[in-house]
């Protein structure tokens, strides 16, 4: 039991890295996400087609590939190797972080895009008719909308990045993941490191879950959140 | 990259793909095959069967898959082997390591297919089962020819993402141990210190499948579409 | 003839490597086949994840580790080891050319990267308290970060250096070797002792007949008497 | 009435139904039905002959929907007995089937198989269920999309279909099992205006034919032109039940009064 | 008329409309619509007076929702011309807005915003595109809202209420921008038939107060009593227009003919 307890406390120095990957990566990828969703819905054409095969194939290729590439790979780049980047791409921690983000930032603006359309065209109407102008229109129909549609995958997304995370240990990060197999390399008790890892991200999944449906019902007001399929 | 590829690495590319593939294709059917089953199952009505599936879509959707790859692989691994060994004749046989590979894959993925096919279900109005008992079906009759078809219908896009799903999880089975692409790649590029030929080689299988798969899914969505072209 | 499964790494050289058309080579590889000759036995080789090659074992994927496997106690605690059948010592290695001063104070605020679970991040964290470890899953990450310069020295078993032959700039060793293993041992299941014991005789005649030196001077791994 | 039901019956489809003319089709004695706590059916007594049509009407949530699907052992009821052609509906399973045999059912909202073309959906049942060979069922099928108006429709999705083109291949489709009772339940009422009148004009049809039917609807025009009698619905129970003559004209309570005043308008 | 037309118009609400009475409030010459190289509206020519109430009827697809969408500016078109108010429409942007502001609209799927409360849902336009100071707007809005008698309903969200208060909180939200025009695309459609009387009833409430109403609707008894012209298009063209004793009783054309004896049952 107390060996158990060891453990635990061992794994939850990973803690802090783990969510601190998850929410950096969640902001950052959010915020190129809705970028690149922006610029495909408002500058539709080649170049927004480009972007979305681009970010097709970003999601075609496992994270583990993308984090082996960007690790290994990207130091044999002179441009990488010899400017400031290589104060960013010589730690394991934001190499994981650039990733995640990269790979959110794929899954993400198909999501936001996904919501985007499927508005109900007659919302849009009803807001024209009354004269509201382009922006009063997306702020007042659009919006709420996309909300309201993409919280359900969105959600899943997120969780999905949580236990992306995860994946970090096998470029030498340090996070829950790396702690438990650690352990586990260590002492050759492959079930309880990786049980009490487990635990925690369970924890972690669940107050998740919570965070964003509280945050949505805070900003869609007149409606409970969809149920949640996720 | 040919001189790579001529030296050896081509052909070990190759078994890798076919390793990849095969342990994709196969846990994309049984990931199939558990998420009927779990759904069957969720809405047999018995007592708690909806709850112990909701528990196990949920923890295996909030875990890390590769945590519960390791824990899957070894346990299985570990069992499956004991079992032999009690088998008297047995003892000597040792199962390959694609076994266990294929089965923790096709839990870890089944979790999802569940919640595919569940809300798939769900999303079959009433009316549809009470047409089919109204018309005499029996229960089995009523699935196979009036639930599972629709349920396909309603699902064929999200089929298609758990297909790509289904191969990109098996980049994590390198983490194991498996010879698949990503593993193959990354030896490759380590020992030959060519890291852009072999890791592009990997990225452009990925993508070629991704495309492969988008086009395929999109065609059976073309043909399932097909009752819905014109009025109404 | 009876079989027997052999299993390593796979990675892990000179001790044992995959060649580009799959199958394995190295000193390993080369013990355990003329133990096989010795005994009489049919061998297969197969590889296992590290971290997984005690359970594996364990489970009865194969019969025996051969896979340059350092003699720890808290091994021992699972499996039987043979007699040692190679000495290692363990080094500091850096990028040649880089100036390092290996005692613990030179070494303050550095990044040393070491093997995941081995003795050898036990000895850095015992008498290196104020260096930063940085753990890898295989040698072969680990030479490959250090040649990148993510870290400054690397800790590990000398031979895996000499036996690097990748591209980019060379490894040396620095500073004197430490022992920090019994040595390396081939591991079995506790109810396979007989085996052990067969194998542990084999490796005697071995010794005898210059088979067991022959391979090691191949290999450049030192003599263990 | 209990010792009719218990004559054994050959079933020989609708048309050579002389001999038991006299049995009623269906009889409902004494029926309650609760959902949870709400009593939802109360006492339901109803006696239906063969080839009798009935138009049951009463406002939203009375209850007229959860009648008719207990006749067809869509719904489970407490207490009381269904008889449909001497067949007790309480004994599950087997006796279910058989009576649902003869029970053809039309719904609301069609429910037709939208994976499935306007013929496969007439075939279906007849194949899987009665075993009918595929030609015959093929046959069977097209003679009832004939009935109905539009076999031309055949290789169609029901999708690709107006909503009364769908509600007559849904009769239709019922029609191949050879029914001989049909219940109806508001088949209009999801349709636009100009497709009321086709669909109406296909019962119209069935109630020639001799058809016993059981329909759930509002078209008082309907009703009175059709019916042999009108049973009116509140609050789980019948409240009156009298030919369409005296129904609109005269009606007995007060509560059916109010009703009438609502719904022609 | 292009003469009337171009004659500049103060923008004074619907009620100091006297001195302008004789310019009239839509006009609608030779105006065609295509979607792609389908001919949706041909050459319709349709003049409305200062608050005159027309129905538009027609069968499904004619291109009723179509003609009035474009009077809304909700729909392009490519020849012709539509003029509201002496203001025409063609020149887009700037004129569209200030044509909008004259015209309200209300559809057949209510269209409210989901996340609004009632109360929100008028105010929101008058303070965003009127700039009506908060407590003017809330004002305005239950005056509205009373007029549609719901103001008891003021802080509910859309999706408590009813379908038929739904279609009211919808009819109230245009209100509240005090357009000179209504325009309804059949209101009362998707409506159970026990709400479409009280929607009708609010929408004769406005008639009566001479507010210019264009309507589609299926209503027939609705149409008999409060239009003052009815409109029958079919096939993308306006086929007969007549006021609604002439229409009912005398139609001229055939197809009109046709029509009525499917619709009028
Ligand atoms: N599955 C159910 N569980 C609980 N209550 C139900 C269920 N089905 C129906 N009810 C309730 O039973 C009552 C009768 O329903 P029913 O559908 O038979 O009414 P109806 O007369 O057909 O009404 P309508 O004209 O609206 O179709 C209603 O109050 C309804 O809410
Ligand atoms: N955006 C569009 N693109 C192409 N065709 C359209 C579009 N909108 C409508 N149509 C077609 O234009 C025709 C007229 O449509 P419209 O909605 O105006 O008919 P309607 O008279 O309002 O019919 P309903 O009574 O069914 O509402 C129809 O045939 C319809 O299919
Ligand atoms: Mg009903
Ligand atoms: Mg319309």
């Amino acid at each position: 039991m107390s060996v158990l307890l060891d453990y635990l406390l061992e794994i939850l120095q990973g803690l802090g890295t783990t969510l601190s990957l998850f929410v950096i990566a969640l902001v950052i990828g959010f915020v190129l996400a809705s970028a690149v969703a922006a610029f495909q819905i408002r500058f539709p054409g080649i170049v927004a087609r480009s972007i979305w095969s681009l970010m097709f194939c970003i999601r075609g290729v496992p994270l583990l590939l993308i984090l082996y590439v960007v690790y290994y790979g990207f130091p044999l780049l002179p441009f990488i190797r010899e400017t400031v980047l290589w104060t960013v791409f010589a730690s394991p921690y934001w190499c994981a972080i650039i990733c995640l983000a990269f790979v959110e930032m794929a899954f993400t603006s198909e999501i936001i895009r996904g919501a985007y359309y499927q508005t109900p065209r007659e919302q849009v109407e009803a807001a024209r008719s009354l004269g509201l102008s382009g922006f009063q229109t997306f702020r007042v129909a659009i919006l709420p909308a996309m909300l309201r549609n993409g919280f359900a995958p969105y959600t899943t997304e997120v969780i999905l990045l949580c236990k992306s995370t995860a994946l970090a240990f096998t470029i030498t990060v340090m996070d829950l993941m790396g702690y438990a197999n650690e352990i586990r390399a260590r002492t050759l008790d492959i079930y309880h490191p990786l049980l009490i890892a487990g635990c925690i991200y369970i924890c972690i999944v669940v107050i998740t879950r919570l965070i964003l449906s509280t945050l949505f019902n805070l900003v869609a007001v007149g409606g409970t959140a969809p149920e949640d399929r996720a | 990259m040919i001189d790579y590829l001529a030296s050896g690495w081509g052909l070990q590319f190759l078994s890798a793909i076919g390793t990849s593939l095969t342990v994709a294709a196969l846990g994309f059917f049984f990931c199939i095959l558990i998420g009927i089953l779990c759904t069957l199952f969720a809405r047999s009505g018995f007592r708690g069967s909806a709850g112990l599936v909701s528990l196990y879509t949920y923890v295996f959707r909030s875990l890390p898959d590769i945590l519960l790859l390791i824990l899957i692989f070894y346990t299985l691994d570990g069992a499956i082997q004991a079992l032999l060994h009690l088998v008297p004749g047995m003892s000597g046989v040792r199962l390959s390591a694609y076994v266990p590979a294929v089965i923790s894959t096709s839990i870890v993925l089944g979790a999802y297919a569940t919640e595919l096919f569940r809300a798939g279900w769900a999303d079959i109005p009433q009316g549809q089962h009470e047409a089919g008992r109204s018309l005499g079906f029996t229960t089995l009759q009523s699935l196979v020819l009036i639930i599972l078809p629709q349920v396909y219908r309603k699902i064929i896009p999200h089929l298609g993402s758990l297909c790509l799903i289904s191969l990109k999880e098996t980049a994590l089975l390198s983490i194991i141990g498996i010879p698949d692409i990503v593993r193959t790649a990354s030896i490759g590029a380590r020992s030959t210190g060519a890291p852009f030929v072999f890791y592009g080689i990997a990225i452009a299988i990925f993508v070629i499948f991704a495309i492969l798969c988008s086009r395929i899914f999109a065609h059976l969505e073309q043909r399932v579409r097909q009752d819905r072209a014109g009025a109404r | 003839a009876r079989d027997l499964v052999l299993a390593n790494e796979g990675g892990f050289p000179p001790y044992n490597m995959t060649k580009a058309d799959g199958t394995l080579e190295g000193f390993d590889i080369d013990i355990g086949m003329s133990i096989c000759k010795i005994i009489g036995a049919n061998c297969t080789w197969v590889t296992n994840e590290w971290s997984g090659i005690i359970p594996a074992l364990m489970a009865r994927k194969f019969d025996v580790i051969i896979g340059g496997m350092g003699i720890t106690d808290e091994r021992r605690k699972t499996v039987v080891f043979s007699e040692p059948y190679a000495r290692t010592y363990s080094f500091f290695g850096v990028v040649e050319g880089k100036e390092l001063d290996v005692t613990p104070k030179g070494l303050a605020g550095k990044i040393v990267g070491v093997q995941q679970g081995t003795t050898n991040a036990k000895f850095i964290e015992a008498n290196y308290p104020d260096t930063k470890l940085q753990l890898y899953p295989s040698m072969d990450t680990l030479t490959a970060d250090l040649k990148i310069g993510r870290v400054d020295a690397v800790f590990g078993d000398v031979e895996p250096f000499t036996g690097d032959k990748g591209d980019g700039p060379k490894l040396v060793e620095i500073g004197e070797p430490v022992a920090v293993s019994e040595g390396i041992g081939m591991a079995f299941r506790p109810d396979d002792i007989s085996l052990r014991d067969e194998f542990n005789k084999a490796l005697g005649q071995m010794k005898s007949d210059g088979t067991w030196k022959t391979l090691s001077e191949k290999w450049g791994i030192p003599v263990y008497e | 009435m209990s010792a009719a039901a218990s004559i054994p019956m050959p079933d020989k489809g609708p048309i050579a139904m002389n001999d038991t003319s006299h049995t009623p089709a269906i009889e409902i004695v004494g029926m309650s039905k609760w959902f949870g706590s709400f009593h939802v059916l109360e006492d339901i007594d109803l006696k239906v002959k063969q080839g009798e049509r009935i138009v049951v009407c009463g406002p939203s949530g009375s209850g007229k929907s959860t009648m008719i699907r207990c006749i067809n052992g869509l719904e489970d009821f407490q207490r009381g007995r269904i008889v449909v052609h001497g067949q007790e509906l309480r004994q599950r399973a087997r006796a279910l089937d058989d009576v649902r045999k003869k029970v053809g059912m039309v719904f609301q909202q069609f429910n037709l198989f939208p994976h499935l073309t306007v013929l496969e959906n007439c075939t279906l049942a007849q194949r899987w269920v009665h075993k009918v060979p595929g030609s015959v069922a093929i046959d069977i099928a097209m003679q009832q999309l004939e009935k109905v108006r539009i076999p031309e429709q055949a290789q169609k999705y029901p999708g690709q279909l107006s909503g009364g083109q769908q509600q007559r291949v849904a009769i239709a489709r019922s029609l191949c099992l050879r029914p001989s009772i049909m219940l109806f339940d508001e088949p209009t009422s999801s349709l636009d205006p100009e497709m009321v009148r086709e669909v109406l004009d296909t019962m119209a049809d069935l109630a020639r034919d001799g058809m016993t039917i059981i329909c759930v609807t509002h078209e008082m025009g309907f009703a009175r032109g059709i019916a042999d009698r009108i049973v009116f619905m509140d609050q789980g129970r019948i409240v009156e039940q009298a030919p369409p003559a005296e129904f609109f004209d005269a009606p007995r309570e007060e509560r059916t009064q109010r009703f009438l005043e609502q719904v022609v308008r």
